[in-house]
């Protein structure tokens, strides 16, 4: 599942998402020029610090959401353990997962209208239309929720799958699941129009 | 509904259907693919009719989309077919924004009916940590907080438990807007002002449930005895 | 309107949950990634106005801090990243894989929704990607393409599938894809 | 089923669970999320429980996936999620491939049981041309044609009209194969010979339909019939 919007209140959740977001994106870009096996270390620290912060549900959650990244970072290790440049694999990792936490935790604890009403007010600044803001805002949204509901339907197929077959399941998913999705999407549209008056 | 025709992709489902639903509670009844759905989609005006008109209190609600969402929602069977939105707030705040409330308005009015159903705390709650029963629930506030005069519900109860199913039925039944109440679950219309049964696209019977009810269930037994599953 | 906007929204989330088929990170940094497939079928199935719009909605929720692309990466880092020519490509491989399929539209079963993937979603992204590697690995244009050599077949496979899954959702849902 | 523990994605559904279901139809039934679905996966060894085991007619059904192939069969409420080939002969083909045959006898045996049940001339239709109830008939034929001994049905009756309802339960009474079955439809499995009631993944009780069937109705009523929503 995406991140999304934790229900474990933290005090990140008061902080203007303007500033969360100028926050973040400094962070990133300053991450991406970490060389020193030191230096990461204290930042991928200070990430895990502010999850702390949010307590102990909260940071269990962010963990979950970070597993993926902690497989790559391992594979990442090990390949670079293979060819003797330990450090600079641990750099990386670290990097990778101070500059992923971090992106986490600021959509785990900022409302996506928030989020997007910094946008707006940037779209909005250089003259895009009030209608076409919505729609952005609109489509912003539905990805979101679109995301986790295409997985799980993944999931629901593989598992139809597995049901008769010893096989791994492949390719062959593909298309039965894009059925299913271009499916929603046409059940989506109408309950947008049962609600929205006209786009 | 005066001279109802409309065909959807090349499949002709009504053709000159005249139906006036002024009753309080209506319930439809009918086989799968019998039309039922599509009806619904054109009471809430989400599709326009091929020839003919669907007027409900006096909106044509396919042309005037402004107008119908004040007039007349529409409840799906599944609620991850309707909810649009990653959090609850969100979710009852958008259709009241477009009937023109502005941010703060709407919110207060969100707040509002999560008071009334006993849910405070669900303002900021994600959609995806609610169970099934809960997000059908955040669905029929979502519907009710926009205030329209008519609510169509389509298959409402299927999944759900016998407790949650009798406790929605007695909101429903509580609420003031009048209701079409699609559905394959008989019991569910018993007490309803009105039932109809659709085959194909017409109106096979048109009355009070002690009528159409039973008509229909012996129809359908009878129907489920016969071996070869012809008319499937 | 509303099916625009929800088959857009649509097509940019197929994107990211390809993203969850795990990926292959070379030694240059770029990884073998199944997103590119989705890139295709943007184009393929969307045409080159909504599939474009689809790709820049996935990667400006990308750019908002959601870690969406293959791997669990996101934020604005990745955009300084070598792999930013390819996320360039990701557009204009879009754009140019619609502008063939729409001509070509309801014609050539699968094999002509598969050239205008391998046209767009290969040759045109591969070119971008290459330029990006060059500039952010400080290589010579041709050492970069040395790079991308190896997503050359898997490349491939892929123009063949988003052809056949073309093929096979116009035949299921024919008033899917429009001219 | 011995003694049983399953959690899902840091939810705990069962702990300690032993179950031996050995009647020939055995009933499920219980509230939205007490626990069903997630039986119905492990006893189709789609998953595996942290502790414990479930074995079938002697196999351990999460461990030997082969020849859980032909111990059971699981029927899903959504034929969507279940249908993966764009036509009946594949779909009902795959599972025999699977189960080791070659390409010509299993086309043997989709074309048999398509004339068991009336419907010779299914093998090359395209799965989206057909209705809501045929779909769910192809997928009962996909589960049937590889002859398991027992079959898990997950609601198999949510959505469909009361003829067909009623023709597929004849269906499914008249199998061979052993039948559990998870419904919200009490109706549907007053003749079984077991009802196992779940509440929060523990069994509440378990017996004859007849004792079973009415304590868990009056108790759903008993609940619906109060205020609040605060068990939703
Ligand atoms: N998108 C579509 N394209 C073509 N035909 C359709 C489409 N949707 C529905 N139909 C057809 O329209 C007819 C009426 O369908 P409808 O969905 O209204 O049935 P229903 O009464 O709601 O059935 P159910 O009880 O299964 O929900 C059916 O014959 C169906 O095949
Ligand atoms: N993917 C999942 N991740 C976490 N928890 C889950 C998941 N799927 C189910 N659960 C939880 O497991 C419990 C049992 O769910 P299950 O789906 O078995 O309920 P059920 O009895 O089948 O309900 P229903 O009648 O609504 O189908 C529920 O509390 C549910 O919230
Ligand atoms: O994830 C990213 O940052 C972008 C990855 C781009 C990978 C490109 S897409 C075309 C080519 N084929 C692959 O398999 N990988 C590269
Ligand atoms: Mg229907
Ligand atoms: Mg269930």
């Amino acid at each position: 599942m995406i991140s999304l919007t934790s229900e474990y209140r933290t005090p990140y959740h008061a902080l203007p998402a303007a500033a969360k977001l100028l926050a973040l994106c400094l962070f990133t870009f300053a991450v991406f020029y970490l060389d020193s096996v030191g230096v990461a270390l204290a930042v991928t620290g200070a990430v895990a610090l502010a999850y702390g912060i949010g307590g102990g549900r909260f940071a269990r959650q962010g963990l979950r959401m970070m597993r993926p990244v902690f497989w790559m970072a391992l594979i990442i290790l090990a390949y670079h353990l293979a060819i003797g440049e330990w450090a600079g694999g641990l750099v990386i990792v670290l990097r990778l997962i101070a500059a992923v936490g971090l992106a986490n935790l600021v959509t785990m604890t900022t409302r996506l209208d928030d989020m997007l009403a910094v946008v707006e007010r940037g779209l909005a600044r250089i003259g895009v239309s009030e209608r076409a803001r919505r729609r952005l805002a609109l489509s912003v949204a539905l990805v979101i929720r679109f995301t986790p509901v295409l997985a799980q339907k993944g999931a629901r197929l593989i598992e139809a799958w597995r049901a008769r077959s010893v096989k791994r399941p492949g390719w062959r998913l593909l298309l039965p699941l894009a059925l299913l999705a271009v499916d929603d999407a046409d059940r989506v549209a109408e309950a947008l129009k049962a609600r929205s008056g006209g786009l | 509904m005066r001279d109802l025709s409309y065909a959807r992709d090349g499949h002709q489902v009504f053709s000159g259907l005249n139906l006036d639903l002024a009753d309080h509670r209506v319930g439809i009844i009918g086989r799968n693919g019998s039309g039922k759905t599509q009806m619904a989609r054109l009471i809430a005006g989400l599709a326009a009719p091929d020839a003919g008109a669907v007027t409900v209190g006096g909106v044509e609600v396919a042309k005037d989309r402004k107008a119908a969402l004040s007039t007349v929602g529409i409840l799906f069977q599944n609620p991850d077919h309707q909810i649009i939105f990653p959090t609850v707030g969100e979710e009852l705040g958008f259709g009241l924004t477009s009937q023109g409330l502005d941010k703060a308005a709407a919110r207060d009015k969100a707040q509002d009916i999560l008071a009334r159903f006993n849910r405070p705390g669900w303002y900021d709650r994600p959609v995806y940590a609610l169970s099934q029963g809960q997000r059908h629930l955040v669905c029929l506030m979502a519907v009710l907080v926009m205030a329209p005069k008519l609510i169509v519900l389509d298959e409402p109860y299927s999944g759900l438990d016998l407790a949650t199913t009798v406790r929605l039925g007695r909101y429903l039944d509580a609420l003031d807007p009048g209701l079409i109440h699609i559905t394959h679950d008989l019991h569910s219309i018993g007490g309803y002002d009105r039932v109809i049964w659709l085959d194909q696209g017409e109106v096979r019977m048109d009355g009070v449930p002690g009528d159409v009810l039973p008509a229909y269930e012996a129809e359908m037994r009878d129907r489920g005895g016969r071996d070869d599953f012809a008319d499937l | 309107m509303e099916r625009n906007l929800t088959q857009i929204a649509l097509f940019a989330a197929l994107i990211a949950a390809l993203g969850l088929i795990p990926k292959f990170s070379l030694a240059s940094g770029v990884p073998i990634s199944a997103q590119s497939l989705g890139i295709m079928l943007c184009g393929t199935v969307l045409g080159a106005k909504r599939g474009t719009l689809a790709v820049l909605l996935f990667l400006g929720l990308v750019a908002l801090g959601l870690p969406l692309l293959a791997g669990g990466r996101g934020g604005l880092g990745v955009f300084s990243g070598v792999t930013v020519g390819y996320l360039a490509g990701f557009v204009a491989g879009a754009f140019v894989t619609g502008l063939l399929a729409q001509m070509w539209r309801g014609r050539g079963g699968w094999i002509l929704p598969s050239v205008a993937a391998l046209v767009g979603g290969v040759v045109v992204m591969n070119i971008l990607g290459i330029i990006g590697m060059a500039w952010k690995l400080d290589k010579t244009l041709a050492e970069a393409t040395v790079l991308a050599l190896p997503f050359v077949p898997g490349d491939l496979l892929k123009c063949v599938l988003a052809g056949l899954i073309t093929q096979a959702l116009q035949k299921a849902r024919p008033g899917l894809l429009q001219a």
